[in-house]
């Protein structure tokens, strides 16, 4: 089973290719990083050039960037936000904050680690990280997309409840989401490729 | 977005009254919106298209940076300060700098001080740019955010040169200035500040006198001199109403007091009268930036400090103002004896223009105008959290 | 028209259109990017876009109605696309004149209308409502500039009207013969199109995109091919009332490109209207100008 | 034009239990009775034109057992800053709100009860507004140690790199060693 999920047609190399050729990323800034995010889209940086483009929906949106340290209340509207995307979706974790707390390690706002949460595909290291890390970061997720290993995102269909477990610890009870994971997960038969 | 998808309110404010149910609705702006400086959210009660009421809902960015600093040394403490606001981190810097200094009685050489003032003007000039591509945003010229954020990066590069940080430059110490300036950079910000002179005249034609930002923004959010005062504007929302108030002149620190600048006022009061008042100020910046270059005097740029990680600071308090590029910026800083400030409690500029203001203004503004109108106040919401 | 070659015609001639809108949009967005002084995206952008949706794994529907109204919208505007003349496919054209293109263009925002209204976002409701206040702006102009043409040529039919544009060459084109039906039609067709300054309807800044608000993935991927195809369609009907029409293809992609790129350069500098603004714009310039044209045919 | 001592003064003129001192350049200080404090604002607001409530600053002085509040008021015309110093006591903390007369320090009031849990009598308004999602104690307080909380509450991540070598981390050695062999 798992072989066959891992073994991609040719004309799946294809189709990936070419999606991978398009990333719409959610325009939420949740942190001191997205002052960064402008100049990567404008004028001078431009990452529409890759075909990466801000959306301002998360029904729409590909990649949920989370740009710097995340404080309890934003973590719930982020993870209100990540189950509202739709899959395959991608989290980028941008800024040192995200990695280890970073420079508000001793803060009694801000939650440490991102990947506790929800599935990181990729952290940017810095504080904050110039525009040209966020766009050569992209191009590392687009090529992951393009060679099929960009799976990251079913890691929260597989271990929904280490990540629910971890979200109400630091919410101090159970929150509703009003996404049902588990259905999600049986209704359009996600399985994992490499497990 | 994620308010507004999840909570999505189809709640109906409690009928009083049983034919007066489906007047009012609420609907949540934010914090996931385009629409919405930064990190933050607006609760709006709607009536058709006119908002009845309007409350904000900030903490989004909350990291406790009071309760940091009381936790680290006063040397630590300037690496934490420049993320407090992040689209004009300077002030930040600069009232931490020199309220340790006026607690600790600490001189600073009269070449940092010039230095000090044209990193803090630089600074207004990148954060009033980056406004006005927000401010375009908003009424969907997209063009103008191009345009304004690139040439916005050219003041980064010169911030990048001198203190090696593109957005927190770190710079401002207790004492002077980390560093002098490198070789040929007064040459180098000559070049900027004739780039973004010239390139003035284009944002006027495609963005100030457009007509669709005079149709849109005019009579937009009027904040009448009156309410100004008392509701506690600062900055160049007060001077939209033509009050003449800046603190660089008024409490006057660095050396403002010998360079000539002048301090632009408009009456209208309105989103439109707001945005031109910025668009004024960029050109004294320019000026004030090269009477700095022009006219800086030579000498040493930091008085050494005794040892950071001994370093006691005698007990005291101050309470130090910056004008930034939103506003009054001030930081009140109590001092015990000890190595590590007793308490620091931050003004951010934007506690007033951006909470209590903006709840007012938006009333009888239509759902359109919302985003305008927080634009146009220049609030930001990270000053608000800390 | 043989049997064989109108088969044909009705098969590929959605793909046909829908290459020809990712072109178009295509060249729109390096257009647009160029005056913003920047690089742009790929010249196929919105064909990797779609491609990309159409294979999002999971779909959240809210409800039947919005699986059908995707379809409505994109089976409403191909069926738009066969009334309209192409250069080389003029058959249906031939039974339904421009009155049944009036009416099918209304099916797709009706669709849209039923399946926003299923997913009981109120982003999504303001922006349906403001799309169907700002029909009444344009579309009564558009109207009259269609009845205006009608009575200039005696005919409802498009490819009668076409050919008797080309008979004259450029002096028998509807915007030389009536210059203000052709610019009063202009407007219309810009505020049809939704671009800047009559962005009301999506709007990024206020209400988050309205409509398409809770439209992700597949339904997303099906109106991204939509909006494709109703570029080219909208395009295609001003051209056929007042560009002449097209001999071939060659002088239609001019054509299109050429009109196009006049919209996309008022785009670039403009903001959005309000609203009121907008509906109140189409009332004050080009319905006078529409009536005046029309009255202008009349003598 | 005035100058501090002017300001100085007519505080003590008005305000005999008073203790006023210049701090430096344009800074006025007057530490007050706790009871004097709303006329004294009011006076400062109607009658001494200092129309700007520019922030009230809270200090916990946690070996006094007693609460500082600082008020600033600047005024436009005088250009100079009059603060305002009161205490109260720490337990149960509770003082008269201001904001009749300046309508900014709803915020400040609001912030200081968030944080420090002062309660100001006459704010129609004290919700919380950063903290939502807060239900430990006031955190500006001196007795919540945000440094213990973080360690205790928040999970971190074990560092691990090549180069910090077997001694910092024996884990991540153990696992190193085996790769290598």
């Amino acid at each position: 089973m798992s072989e066959k999920l891992t073994q991609r047609t040719a004309w799946n190399r294809v189709l990936d290719k070419l999606s991978g050729r398009s990333l719409w990323m959610l325009h939420y800034c949740t942190g001191c990083g997205a002052i960064e995010l402008p100049p990567t889209m404008t004028g001078r940086f431009d990452m529409e050039r890759f075909g990466i483009h801000p959306m301002v929906t998360p029904r729409q949106a590909d990649i949920l960037l989370i740009t710097g340290y995340l404080s309890v209340k934003t973590l719930k509207r982020v993870i209100l936000t990540y189950e509202q995307m739709q899959s395959p979706k991608w989290v980028v974790g941008f800024g040192s904050c995200t990695i280890n707390g970073g420079m508000y390690w001793n803060s009694y706002a801000t939650v440490k680690s991102l990947d506790q949460y929800m599935p990181v595909e990729l952290y940017i290291a810095g504080c904050m990280p110039r525009p040209e890390a966020i766009i050569s970061s992209f191009n590392e997720l687009i090529d992951r997309i393009g060679r099929g290993e960009a799976n990251s995102w079913k890691d929260y269909y597989e271990n929904y409840d280490f990540y629910r477990k971890n979200q109400e610890h630091v919410f101090g009870g159970p929150i509703n989401t009003r996404t049902d994971v588990k259905s999600d997960k049986e209704t359009f038969r996600i399985q994992s490729a490499g497990k | 977005m994620s308010e507004v998808l999840e909570r999505i309110n189809r709640s109906f404010d409690e009928p009083e009254d049983e034919h007066d149910e489906v007047r009012e609705y609420t609907l949540f702006i934010g914090p996931n919106h385009p629409g919405i400086e930064g990190n933050f959210a607006l609760k709006l009660s709607l009536e058709g298209d006119t908002i009845v009421r309007a409350k904000t809902d900030g903490g989004y960015l909350h990291r406790g940076f009071e309760k940091l600093m009381e936790e680290r040394l006063f040397m630590q403490n300037i690496a934490i300060v420049c993320r407090i606001c992040v689209p004009d981190p300077d002030p930040n810097e600069e009232n931490y700098a020199r309220a340790v200094e006026a607690i600790a009685g600490i001189e600073v050489p009269e070449r940092a001080k010039w230095i000090r003032v044209l990193v803090l003007e630089l600074s207004r000039i990148a954060s009033h740019l980056f406004t006005f591509g927000g401010h375009a945003g908003t009424i969907g010229l997209y063009t103008m955010p191009n345009w304004s954020i690139a040439d916005r990066d050219r003041i980064l590069d010169l911030f990048e040169e001198l203190t090696g940080g593109r957005v927190y430059h770190i710079y401002n110490m207790p004492g002077g200035v980390r560093r002098d300036f490198p070789d040929g950079f007064e040459r180098r910000v000559h070049e900027v500040m004739d780039y973004i002179e010239s390139r003035l005249p284009d944002y006027d034609d495609l963005f100030f006198n457009n007509a669709i930002l005079r149709k849109r923004a005019e009579g937009i959010g009027v904040l009448t001199s009156d309410q100004a005062i008392r509701w506690g504007a600062t900055g160049p929302n007060l001077r939209a109403v033509g009050i003449p108030a800046d603190l660089r002149r008024d409490d006057t620190y660095e050396v403002y007091d010998k360079l000539e600048f002048d301090i632009p006022t408009l009456t209208g009061g309105d989103a439109l009268d707001r945005l031109l008042v910025r668009r004024k100020e960029i050109e004294e910046s320019i000026r004030i930036v090269r009477q700095v270059v022009d006219n800086i005097p030579s000498g040493k740029v930091w008085n050494k400090q005794p040892n950071p990680l001994k370093w006691r600071v005698p007990a005291g308090d101050a309470y130090v103002r910056t004008e930034s590029s939103k506003g009054e910026y001030a930081y009140y800083m109590v001092s015990d004896g000890g190595q590590r400030p007793y308490r620091v409690h931050v003004r951010g500029a934007s506690t007033t223009h951006g909470v209590h203001i903006l709840e007012n203004l938006l009333v009888g503004t239509r759902i359109e105008d919302a985003s305008q109108v927080m634009f146009s106040l220049d609030a930001c919401p990270p000053e608000v959290d800390r | 028209m043989s049997t064989v070659s109108l088969v044909l015609w009705i098969i590929f001639l959605p793909f046909i259109a829908y290459f020809l809108g990712v072109l178009l949009l295509g060249w729109g967005k390096k257009y647009t990017a160029r005056l913003q002084r920047r690089y742009g995206p790929y010249l196929f952008q919105v064909f990797f876009d779609s491609i990309k949706l159409l294979r999002k794994r999971t779909n959240i529907s809210h409800g039947w109605m919005q699986d059908v109204s995707v379809l409505m919208l994109l089976g409403g505007t191909i069926l738009t696309m066969y009334f309209v003349p192409f250069p080389g496919f003029h058959f249906f054209s031939q039974y339904g004149d421009f009155l049944v293109v009036m009416y099918l263009i209304l099916v797709p925002s009706l669709g849209m209308a039923l399946g926003v209204g299923e997913t009981a976002n109120p982003n999504g409701s303001i922006g349906i409502s403001r799309a169907l206040q700002m029909l009444a702006g344009y579309d009564i102009p558009f109207a009259l500039a269609f009845i205006g043409m009608a009575m200039i040529h005696g005919s409802t039919n498009f490819y009668e009207l076409i050919l008797r544009q080309q008979e004259l060459g450029i002096a028998g084109w509807g915007i030389v013969t009536n210059p203000f039906l052709g610019i009063a039609a202009l407007f219309a067709l810009h505020g049809m199109m939704g671009e800047k300054p009559f962005e009301v309807v999506i709007a990024p800044h206020e209400i988050a995109t309205g409509p398409m608000t809770e439209m992700g993935g597949k339904y997303m991927g099906m109106m991204m091919i939509t909006h494709a195809l109703q570029v080219v369609v909208e395009l295609t009907i001003f051209i056929n009332l007042f560009l002449g029409g097209a001999e071939n293809w060659i002088t239609y992609i001019i054509k299109i490109f050429a009109l196009f790129t006049i919209i996309l350069s008022v785009n670039a500098v403009f903001g959005r209207f309000r609203v009121d603004d907008a509906v109140r714009f189409f009332w004050k310039i080009p319905l006078p100008l529409a009536v005046i044209g029309v009255i202008f045919v009349m003598i | 034009m005035t100058n501090e001592q002017d300001i100085i003064n007519r505080i003590e003129a008005a305000y005999p239990d008073a203790v006023c001192k210049k701090k430096q350049e344009r800074r006025v200080e007057a530490c007050l009775p706790p009871d004097r404090l709303f006329d004294f604002a009011g006076r400062m607001q109607s009658h001494w034109n200092f129309p700007h409530l520019s922030a009230i600053s809270c200090v916990d002085w946690i070996n006094e057992g007693e609460f500082e509040l600082v008020y600033h008021f600047w005024s436009y015309e005088e250009k100079i800053l009059v603060s305002a110093k009161i205490r109260i006591p720490r337990e149960e903390a509770r003082f008269i709100s201001i904001t009749e007369l300046w309508q900014p320090a709803k915020f400040f009031e609001r912030d200081i009860h968030e944080m420090f849990g002062v309660v100001f009598e006459g704010n129609d308004d004290l919700e919380k507004y950063i903290l939502t999602e807060w239900e430990g104690p006031p955190p500006m307080r001196k007795d919540f140690v945000t440094r213990d909380f973080a360690n205790r509450f928040y999970h971190f991540k074990e560092y691990e790199a090549e180069w910090m070598g077997p001694q910092q981390n024996p884990q991540a050695a153990d696992v190193q060693g085996g790769s290598n062999e």
